[in-house]
C-alpha cells in the first residue's frame, strides 16, 4: 500500500488543481445553530417554567430558519461567478496524527466543511424543509407539551445538526459521524412513543438494519484511508483524478482492484441508510414515529443520504466496473417491489413509506444510469412533494384521532377547513404519479430516458421495469387520493380518541390550524415551482443540473460536443473505442433533440427505435395517466369530475367489490374487509405480490434465523465452560496450574 | 541512581500522602478522618500533574510511556477515588455521631485509603520500572493492598470469600512470575531490562536464545497475566468482582490490569518485535516484524482464549458486576492483540502498543462509569447488583440510567463513542501486523459482546421500571464519577486525536532495545541467505 | 539442560570469566529450585488447609530465591542476592496479610478449610 | 587454605553456641535437684491451676503484635546492606549525605507504622 500511495501523491501534486479557497467562516453556523437549538431544548427540559410552554418549538424554528437563511447566502456566495466554486471552512482540527512529512503519512480529520454546489443543493432543502416541518410539528406535537415536547425538538435539532455534518463535512470521518448521528436521531424519534411495543421494536429494527449498512461504510472509509492515505475530500479527489484519466483513456487495467472495491463497500452503507433492497424493511416500520419525523427524516432528507454519498464519491463509483450496474439494478428492483407492496396496503402512511422506498429506488437507478443530475433532481423534487404528502397524511391523522385506514375515511377534502390539505394532497399525488408537467414528471423522465440511452447490463429491461413501476405508482397514489380525499364524506375516529379533547364519548375531527395549513400551502407551491427549475439553465438540464455539474458528482464525460459520452468503467469497451478513434459510437437514435443540443450527453440507445429523450415524455405520461385512470375506475367516487368512471358511493366500498362474487372459493377467505381489499390488489398484481411475499419470507428467515443462530452459539459455548467457574478455590488453582502446564507444553512442543 | 529520583516525584508525593492518610485515618476526630479522601485526591492530582510535566525516562524500555501511563493512572485513579469514597466505615462514623465513641480497631478508613494510594504508587512504579527487581516490587505493591481492600470493602461474608480467593490465587500467580523472573535472570545474568535485551539479542545472533531465559520469559508472562485476568489466570475475576464492593471492583478492573499490561510490555520489549515468523525455531532474528515465535504463540493463544471465554461467560450472567468482570477479561484479550501487533509501522493506526495504551486509558475511563452506577444503587441497604435493577433506570434515575447506557455502548465500541476510537486501532494494528486470524476472532468477539452490552444499554433505556426504583447511595461523589465517566466516553471523542498522539509517542521503544544489534543481525542473516543462494 | 548450562559456561569462559563452580553446577541448583517450585504447587493444589496452602506458596517463592542465589553465584554479580532480600520482604508482607486473613476467616467459619468458601460461582 | 581461615571466627561462634546450648542442658541434668510429686508435675509450678485445654484461642491482639513485629523485622534486613555500604563512602562528599537521608526516609516508614499502630491501639492491653 505504501508503494502505491507514494507515486500516486506525486502524480497528484504534479497535476495539482490547487487547494480550494477558504470559505466564509460563518458557514459553520449553519451546522452549529441546530446544535445550539438542541442544547437550548435541553435547557427547556430542565427549567420547569419553560418546559410547560411551546418554547422549544419556537427556538428550533427560529434557529433552523436562521440556518436556512445562511444557506441561501452561502448559495449566493458559492454560485456567484460563472462556475460554482468549491470552498473549505475549517472549524477546528479534530484529529491530526502525523508520523512523517511525506504525503500519506498523516491522518487528518478536521471539523471542517467542504462546500460545493452539491453541498449547497442538499443543504438548501435540508434546512428549508427542516424549518417548515419544525413549524408544522409545533402544532402537531402540541398535545405532548412538556418533557416529551422538549425531547422531540431536541432530537429534531440534533438530527439537523447530524445531517449538516453528513452533507457539509470535508472528510469521510465527519460524514460517518453525521451518518451515525442521523441514525441515532432516527432511532430516538421512531421510538418517540416508547410506551408502545411496536414503536420500540420498529426503532430497534431501524437501528439494526442501519448497523449492517454502516459496517460496510466504515470498512469502505478504512479502505479509502488505507489506499489513498487521506479521507479529506480536498486531497482525496485529486488522488482519484489519475484513475479517472485512465478511465477516459480507456485504460481500465490501470485501476487497481482495491479502488474498485471501495465503492462496493460504500454502497452497502448507502443501501442501508436509503432503504434499498436487502435492507429496506426498516423504513415502513419507521412510520411509528410522529409524522413530522416521517416527513423530514424518512422521506425528504435522511434517506437521501445514500444518494448523497454516492453522488459525493461519484468519481470512485465511476471507476469501478461493478458498482454502478449493481446500484442501478438494486434501485430498479427496489422501486418495483415496494410499489407492488404499496398497492396492497390500507394504512395511508405506510403506503407513503413504501412509495418513498420506491422513489429512492428511482434515484439509485438514476445514479446507476450515469445521470447523477437526474438522481439529484429527483431527490430535490421528491423532498418537496413527499414531505407535503406526509404532512397531509399527518394532518389527517392529527385531525381524525390517529385514523389512517383508507377504508374508514372518505371525502376529507370537502369537509370544513380541510380544503388546503386536499389541494396540497392533490398536488403531491400528481407529482408522485408523474402527471405531465409536474416536477415529479420531469425528474422521473430524466431517469427513465437515461435507462434507454445508457448502454449497460440489461439497462433497457430496467427501463421497462421502471416504466411499469411508474404506472403502479400512479395507481396506488390515486387509490389513496380517491378513497380518502374525495367521495362521500365519512370519517371514523382512530384509537387515539381519548387522547384528545378530554371527553371520549364524542369525536370531533378538528381541522388543521394555521401552522399546518401554511406549511402545507408553502410546500404545495414549492413542489409546483420545483418544476420550474427544470427550465432554468436548460442547457445543463435545469438548475439542479447546473448545481450537480459544478460539483464532484458531475458525470465523467469523454469527448466533446456531439461526440461526448458519459463514461464509467463498466462501459470501458465503448470508452476505449471512443478514445482511440476519437469519434462517437453511432447508434440508430443518435439525433439529439432540440433540448439536448449542446448538452453534454448523446443518445446511444433507443426506445422502440425512437430517441428516448424525445418520446419519454409521452410514454411515461401514458403510463402515469393509465395508472390514475385505473385507480379512478376501481376506487373513484361516482361522478368524479364528470368522468363517470368511478362507482364508489360509500367510504368502505369500491367498484372492486363487484368482483367479489366472481372470486369463487376465495370469497370465504375474504370475509373481513382487510382480506377482501387485499385480494383485489392480489388479483391485479398477483405475480409480483407473490414475489414480494417470497422476499419477505427470505428476509425473515435470513435476518431472524441468522440472529438466532449467532445468538445461540456463544451461549452454548458459555454454558459448556461455565462449570470451570465452580466457585471452589482449588478448582481455580487446578485450572491455573493446568493452564500453565498446557501453555508451557504448547510453546515447548510447537516452537522449540 | 540519584538521577532516577527525578522520575519518582509522583511516587514520592503519593507515598507521603499515604503516610499522612494512615495517621489521619485513625484519628479519633471524625472531621479529621473525613479528610482522608480529600488528601488522597489532592495527592493523586499533584502526582498526575508532576508525572505529566516530567520528560521521558531514558533508562526505561519505553521512555515516553513513563509520563503517559503515570498521568493516565493518576486521572483514572482520581475518578476511581470518587467511586471509592464512602465505601468503608459507615457504621463506625454513625456510631460516633450517635456519641458511642470511636472504636479504632473496627475502623478501616486509614487502611482503605492508604492501601488505595499504595496500589496507585505501585502502578506508577510499574510505569517507571527498568529492572526486574523493581518490576517485581511494583507489581506486588500494586496488588497486595487490593487483596485487603477487597476483604474489608463490605462486611458481608462474600467479600471475605472474594478476599480468600483473590489472595491465595494471587500469591500463586506471583510465585509463578517470580520464578519466571529468576529464570530470566539465570539465563541472562542481569535484572536490568536493557541489559537483558542486549544479552538476548547477542544470544540470538550467536545462534539461539538461551532456553532458560526463554522459559523464564514465558513463565513471567503467564504469571503476570494474573494481573490482567487473562486465561488461564482469569478464574478469580468474576467471584472477586462480585464479592467486593462495586467501588473496589471498579478499581480492580483498572489498577492491576494497567500494571499487568505495563509489565507485559516491559517484559516483551526485552525480546522486541523484530523477529521473522518463518523461522521454525522462532528464536533467531529474522527480517520480519513479529515477536519471537514462542512468545507470539503464547500471547496469541492467551488472547484468543481470553476474549472468547470472557465474552461467552458474560452472556450467561444476571449480576451486573459479574457481567462487567467477565467483560473485563474479554477487554484484556482485546488489548493483547495490540501487544502482539507491536510498535512497528510508521502510522499510529499500525502501532499496536499505542493502541493498547490508548485502550487502557479509554477502558479505565468508561469502566469506572459502569461500576459507579452499580455502586450508586442500593436495594434494602445492599448494592443493587441484579440486572433487574437497571430496568427503566433512564426514567426513574435519569443520571444513572444514561450513564449506564453511554458507558455500556462505549465499552461495546459503539461508533462515535470513545470505545470505538479505542477499538479501531486494535483492529488496524492487527491487520498491519498480518495477524488476520486474530483480527477476525477479535471481530467475532466484539459481535458477541454486543449481546450483553446492548442488554446493559437497553434495560435502562427501553424497558419499563419494575417495582420501586432502586434507592440512591448517600455518597453523591459516585454519581458524579459516573456522570464524569460517561461525559468522558462522549466528550473525549472530540479531543481523542490529542490522546492518540500522546499514546503513539508513548509507544516508541527506547534506543537501547537492540535496534542496532537486530539490524546487524538482520543484515547478517540476509547476507548468509545470499551466500547460500550463490552456492 | 546441562547443555544449556555448558553453553552459558562456554560464553562466560569466552568473556574471560573464571570457571564458576566445580562440583555443584548451576544445573543442580536449578533442579533443586524447580523441584521446590513443583512441590509447592502440588502442595497448593492438594492441601485444603489455608495455612498449609500459604506455606506452599512461600515454598514456591523460596524456590525462586534458590534459583536467584545460584544464578547470582554463577554470573558473579550481586543482583540475584539483592533480589532475594526483596523477595523475602515481600514474602514477609504476604505472611502478615495471610495471618490477618486467616484469623478473620477462622473467626467467621470456625474452620480453615478452603472449601468453606464457595458461595459465589458461575 | 587462606580462604578457609577467614571463616574461622564463624566456626568459633558456631562452636560456642552449640557448646553453650548443649552444656546447659547437660549441666541441668547432671547437677539439678530431682524431685517428683503431684505439685511438681503441674504445668505451672507457681500455683496456678491450669483450666481447659492448651489449644485455647489467643486474644487477637497477639496476632496484631506479631504483625507489628514483622514491620521492624523486615526493616532490619535492609539496614544491613546499607550499613555495609555506608562506611565505604567518603564522608565529605555529598553522596554520604544523600545516603543518610535515604535511610532516614526509609526509617520514616517505621515511624509511621509505629504511629499507626499506636493510634490503632495495638500496644494497649486492657
Amino acid at each position: 500500500m505504501h508503494n502505491l500511495a507514494g507515486p500516486l501523491s506525486q502524480v497528484a501534486s504534479s497535476a495539482d488543481v490547487g487547494v480550494p479557497a477558504q470559505g466564509p467562516a460563518w458557514a459553520s453556523l449553519i451546522v452549529f445553530l441546530p446544535l445550539l437549538a438542541c442544547a437550548l431544548c435541553g435547557v427547556c427540559a430542565i427549567v420547569p417554567a419553560m418546559r410547560r410552554t411551546k418554547l422549544p418549538a419556537w427556538i428550533t424554528v427560529a434557529l433552523l430558519g436562521v440556518s436556512f437563511v445562511l444557506t441561501v447566502l452561502l448559495y449566493q456566495d458559492v454560485s456567484a461567478g460563472e462556475h460554482a466554486k468549491t470552498v473549505l471552512v475549517t472549524s477546528w482540527e479534530w484529529f491530526h496524527l502525523s508520523w512523517g512529512d511525506a504525503p500519506g503519512q498523516q491522518f487528518v480529520a478536521s471539523f471542517g466543511f467542504y462546500i460545493d454546489s452539491l453541498t449547497v443543493l442538499w443543504m438548501l432543502f435540508v434546512t428549508g424543509l427542516a424549518t417548515l416541518i419544525a413549524l408544522y410539528a409545533s402544532e402537531y406535537m402540541s398535545h405532548d407539551v412538556g418533557l416529551g415536547y422538549c425531547r422531540f425538538f431536541a432530537a429534531f435539532s440534533l438530527f439537523v445538526f447530524s445531517m449538516a455534518c453528513l452533507v457539509m463535512g470535508d472528510n469521510l470521518l465527519l460524514l460517518y459521524l453525521g451518518w451515525e448521528g442521523v441514525g441515532l436521531c432516527s432511532y430516538l424519534l421512531i421510538g418517540y412513543f416508547y410506551n408502545e411495543a411496536g414503536a420500540v421494536a420498529a426503532a430497534k429494527k431501524a437501528f439494526i438494519m442501519n448497523r449492517i449498512g454502516d459496517l460496510g461504510l466504515a470498512l469502505g472509509i478504512m479502505l479509502t484511508f488505507w489506499h489513498f492515505g487521506t479521507i479529506q475530500y480536498a486531497e482525496l479527489f485529486p488522488l482519484v483524478a489519475p484513475y479517472v484519466e485512465a478511465l477516459k483513456a480507456g485504460d481500465i487495467g490501470q485501476i487497481p482492484l482495491v479502488v474498485q472495491a471501495i465503492p462496493l463497500l460504500l454502497m452497502v452503507g448507502a443501501f442501508g441508510k436509503s432503504a434499498q433492497l436487502p435492507l429496506y424493511v426498516w423504513l415502513p416500520d419507521a412510520m411509528w414515529g410522529p409524522t413530522p419525523v416521517s416527513a423530514l427524516i424518512h422521506a425528504a432528507t435522511m434517506v437521501t443520504a445514500g444518494v448523497y454519498l454516492i453522488a459525493r464519491t461519484y468519481p470512485l463509483f465511476a471507476v469501478s466496473e461493478l458498482a454502478l450496474p449493481i446500484v442501478a439494478w438494486v434501485g430498479t428492483l427496489t422501486a418495483l417491489l415496494s410499489a407492488t407492496i404499496a398497492m396492497a396496503q390500507f394504512d395511508i402512511k405506510r403506503i407513503m413509506a413504501y412509495s418513498t422506498v420506491s422513489q429512492l429506488g428511482y434515484m439509485f437507478a438514476g445514479l446507476g444510469f450515469l445521470t447523477s443530475t437526474g438522481a439529484a433532481f429527483h431527490v430535490f423534487t421528491h423532498a418537496f412533494f413527499k414531505a407535503s404528502l406526509f404532512l397531509c397524511c399527518g394532518a389527517v391523522m392529527h385531525g381524525f384521532a390517529g385514523q389512517l385506514d383508507l377504508r374508514r375515511l372518505s371525502g376529507v377534502s370537502f369537509m370544513k377547513g380541510w380544503g388546503i390539505v386536499g389541494i396540497a394532497m392533490l398536488i403531491g399525488c400528481l407529482n408522485l404519479a408523474g402527471f405531465p408537467l409536474t416536477a415529479g414528471f420531469f425528474s422521473k423522465d430524466m431517469i427513465l430516458a437515461e435507462a434507454f440511452v445508457t448502454p449497460g447490463p440489461g439497462y433497457a429491461l430496467a427501463g421497462w421495469i421502471l416504466l411499469v413501476t411508474a404506472g403502479l405508482t400512479a395507481y396506488y397514489t390515486f387509490r389513496v387520493f380517491f378513497r380518502v380525499f374525495v367521495g362521500p364524506q365519512h370519517a371514523e375516529p382512530g384509537d387515539e380518541v381519548h387522547a384528545h379533547d378530554g371527553h371520549d364519548a364524542h369525536f370531533h375531527p378538528h381541522a388543521p390550524g394555521w401552522a399546518i395549513n401554511s406549511v402545507l400551502a408553502i410546500l404545495a407551491v414549492a413542489s409546483i415551482l420545483a418544476a420550474g427549475t427544470y427550465f432554468i439553465e436548460k442547457e445543463q438540464h435545469g438548475w439542479v443540473g447546473k448545481m450537480v455539474h459544478g460539483s464532484t458528482a458531475a458525470e465523467i464525460v469523454v469527448g466533446e460536443g456531439e461526440h461526448a459520452v458519459r463514461a464509467a468503467a463498466f462501459r470501458h469497451d465503448l470508452v476505449g473505442e471512443h478514445a482511440i478513434h476519437g469519434e462517437s459510437h453511432e447508434p440508430a437514435g443518435d439525433h439529439a433533440t432540440p433540448e439536448e443540443a449542446g448538452g453534454s450527453s448523446i443518445a446511444h440507445g433507443s426506445f422502440l427505435g425512437m430517441d428516448p429523450h424525445a418520446v419519454m415524455y409521452y410514454v411515461s405520461s401514458l403510463f402515469g395517466i393509465a395508472g390514475i385512470l385505473t385507480a379512478a375506475y376501481l376506487h373513484g367516487p361516482r361522478g368524479l369530475f364528470g368522468l363517470f368512471i368511478g362507482s364508489r358511493t360509500e367510504a368502505a366500498t369500491s367498484r372492486a367489490d363487484a368482483l367479489v362474487p366472481a372470486l369463487g372459493p376465495l370469497v370465504q377467505w375474504a370475509r373481513h374487509k382487510w382480506y377482501v381489499d387485499e385480494l383485489y390488489d392480489f388479483l391485479i398484481v398477483k405475480p409480483l405480490w407473490v414475489l414480494s411475499h417470497i422476499f419477505h419470507l427470505i428476509d425473515q428467515l435470513l435476518i431472524d434465523g441468522l440472529v438466532d443462530l449467532m445468538g445461540r452459539l456463544p451461549s452454548i459455548g458459555g454454558r459448556s465452560i461455565r462449570p470451570s467457574q465452580s466457585g471452589v478455590l482449588h478448582g481455580y488453582a487446578v485450572g491455573m496450574a493446568s493452564g500453565l502446564a498446557f501453555l508451557l507444553l504448547l510453546v515447548w512442543l510447537l516452537t522449540l | 541512581m540519584i538521577e532516577r529520583i527525578a522520575w519518582l516525584w509522583p511516587e514520592i508525593i503519593l507515598f507521603l500522602a499515604t503516610c499522612v492518610v494512615m495517621v489521619l485515618g485513625v484519628s479519633p476526630r471524625l472531621a479529621l478522618r473525613r479528610q482522608c479522601a480529600f488528601v488522597s485526591g489532592l495527592a493523586l492530582f499533584l502526582a498526575a500533574m508532576v508525572a505529566i510535566a516530567t520528560g521521558p525516562m531514558a533508562t526505561s524500555p519505553w521512555p515516553q510511556m513513563v509520563p503517559f501511563m503515570k498521568g493516565t493512572a493518576g486521572f483514572v485513579g482520581l475518578l476511581t477515588l470518587l467511586v471509592l469514597a464512602g465505601t468503608v466505615d459507615r457504621e463506625v462514623d454513625r456510631d460516633q455521631e450517635l456519641g458511642r465513641g470511636f472504636a479504632a480497631l473496627r475502623a478501616n478508613r486509614a487502611e482503605f485509603y492508604a492501601f488505595f494510594l499504595f496500589s496507585m504508587t505501585g502502578l506508577m512504579l510499574c510505569a517507571s520500572a527498568d529492572d526486574l527487581i523493581w518490576l517485581f516490587l511494583a507489581l506486588e505493591l500494586t496488588s497486595l493492598p487490593t487483596y485487603v481492600m477487597v476483604t474489608i470493602s463490605t462486611r458481608r461474608s462474600r467479600s471475605q470469600e472474594a478476599g480468600v480467593k483473590y489472595f491465595f490465587l494471587g500469591a500463586l500467580g506471583a510465585a509463578i512470575f517470580l520464578y519466571g523472573f529468576s529464570l530470566l535472570y539465570m539465563g541472562t545474568g542481569s535484572t536490568d531490562l536493557g541489559a537483558i535485551s542486549t544479552q538476548i539479542l547477542a544470544q540470538a545472533e550467536g545462534g539461539a536464545i538461551n532456553d532458560i531465559a526463554m522459559a523464564g520469559l514465558v513463565l513471567s508472562l503467564i504469571g503476570v497475566s494474573f494481573k490482567i485476568a487473562a486465561v488461564p489466570m482469569h478464574f478469580y475475576t468474576a467471584d472477586v468482582y462480585q464479592g467486593a464492593a462495586a467501588s473496589v471492583s471498579a478499581m480492580l478492573a483498572f489498577v492491576p490490569k494497567a500494571a499487568g499490561f505495563i509489565a507485559i510490555l516491559l517484559l516483551v520489549s526485552t525480546v522486541g518485535w523484530q523477529w521473522g515468523v518463518a523461522d521454525t525455531a522462532g528464536v533467531s532474528l529474522g527480517a520480519g516484524h513479529s515477536l519471537p515465535e514462542p512468545v507470539r504463540l503464547l500471547l496469541w493463544v492467551m488472547a484468543v482464549f481470553t476474549m472468547t471465554v470472557g465474552n461467552v461467560l458474560a452472556l450467561l450472567q444476571r449480576s451486573i458486576k459479574r457481567i462487567l468482570a467477565y467483560s473485563s477479561i474479554a477487554h484484556s484479550g482485546y488489548m493483547l492483540v495490540g501487544v502482539i501487533a507491536g510498535p512497528q509501522g510508521a502510522r499510529f493506526i499500525d502501532n499496536g502498543v499505542a493502541a493498547t495504551l490508548f485502550y487502557l486509558l479509554s477502558y479505565g475511563l468508561m469502566n469506572v462509569g459502569a461500576f459507579a452506577v452499580v455502586a450508586s444503587m442500593e436495594h434494602k441497604g445492599e448494592e443493587a447488583d441484579d440486572l433487574d435493577a437497571l430496568r427503566g433506570l433512564c426514567r426513574t434515575r435519569p443520571w444513572l440510567g444514561w450513564t449506564m447506557v453511554i458507558c455500556a455502548l462505549s465499552l461495546l465500541g459503539f461508533p462515535f463513542t470513545l470505545g470505538f476510537f479505542a477499538k479501531v486501532p486494535l483492529f488496524t494494528s492487527g491487520i498491519a501486523a498480518g495477524e488476520y486470524a486474530l483480527v477476525v476472532i477479535l471481530g467475532i468477539n466484539s459481535a458477541i459482546a454486543a449481546f450483553y452490552y446492548l442488554r446493559l444499554a437497553a434495560l435502562p433505556m427501553l424497558e419499563e421500571p419494575v417495582g420501586e426504583a432502586p434507592a440512591l447511595t448517600r455518597v453523591p461523589a459516585r454519581i458524579v464519577a459516573g456522570v464524569l465517566s460517561a461525559g468522558a466516553a462522549l466528550g473525549m471523542v472530540l479531543v481523542a486525536g490529542f490522546f492518540m498522539e500522546r499514546a503513539a509517542r508513548a509507544a516508541v521503544p527506547g534506543l537501547f532495545d537492540g535496534t542496532h544489534a537486530s539490524q546487524s543481525a538482520t543484515d547478517q542473516i540476509a547476507r548468509s541467505g545470499e551466500r547460500r543462494a550463490d552456492e | 539442560m546441562t547443555g544449556v548450562i555448558d553453553q552459558i559456561g562456554g560464553m562466560l569462559a569466552q568473556a574471560g570469566y573464571p570457571a564458576p563452580m566445580s562440583v555443584l553446577t548451576l544445573s543442580h541448583y536449578l533442579f533443586v529450585s524447580a523441584a521446590m517450585f513443583t512441590l509447592g504447587m502440588v502442595g497448593f493444589l492438594t492441601r485444603r488447609n489455608l495455612i498449609i496452602m500459604f506455606l506452599c506458596t512461600e515454598m514456591m517463592f523460596q524456590a525462586a530465591g534458590i534459583a536467584l542465589i545460584a544464578a547470582s553465584r554463577f554470573w558473579l554479580n550481586h543482583t540475584g542476592q539483592s533480589f532475594v532480600i526483596f523477595v523475602l520482604t515481600v514474602a514477609a508482607a504476604e505472611a502478615a496479610m495471610a495471618l490477618a486473613l486467616v484469623v478473620l476467616l477462622f473467626r467467621k467459619r470456625e474452620s480453615l478449610s478452603a472449601e468453606e468458601w464457595a458461595e459465589m460461582k458461575g | 587454605m587462606t580462604d578457609l581461615a577467614s571463616y574461622a571466627p564463624l566456626a568459633i561462634i558456631l562452636l560456642m553456641a552449640i557448646t553453650f546450648a548443649v552444656a546447659n542442658v547437660v549441666l541441668t541434668l547432671l547437677i539439678g535437684p530431682r524431685r517428683r510429686g503431684k505439685i511438681k508435675g503441674m504445668t505451672y509450678e507457681s500455683g496456678m491451676n491450669p483450666i481447659g485445654t492448651a489449644r485455647k484461642r489467643f486474644n487477637v491482639r497477639f496476632y496484631l503484635i506479631a504483625m507489628v513485629f514483622l514491620v521492624f523485622d523486615v526493616e532490619i534486613i535492609f539496614l544491613y546492606p546499607w550499613a555495609a555500604t555506608f562506611p565505604n563512602l567518603d564522608p565529605s562528599s555529598p553522596d554520604a549525605l544523600v545516603w543518610l537521608f535515604r535511610i532516614l526516609f526509609f526509617l520514616l516508614t517505621t515511624v509511621v507504622a509505629y504511629l499507626y499502630g499506636f493510634r490503632k491501639g495495638v500496644f494497649r492491653f486492657d
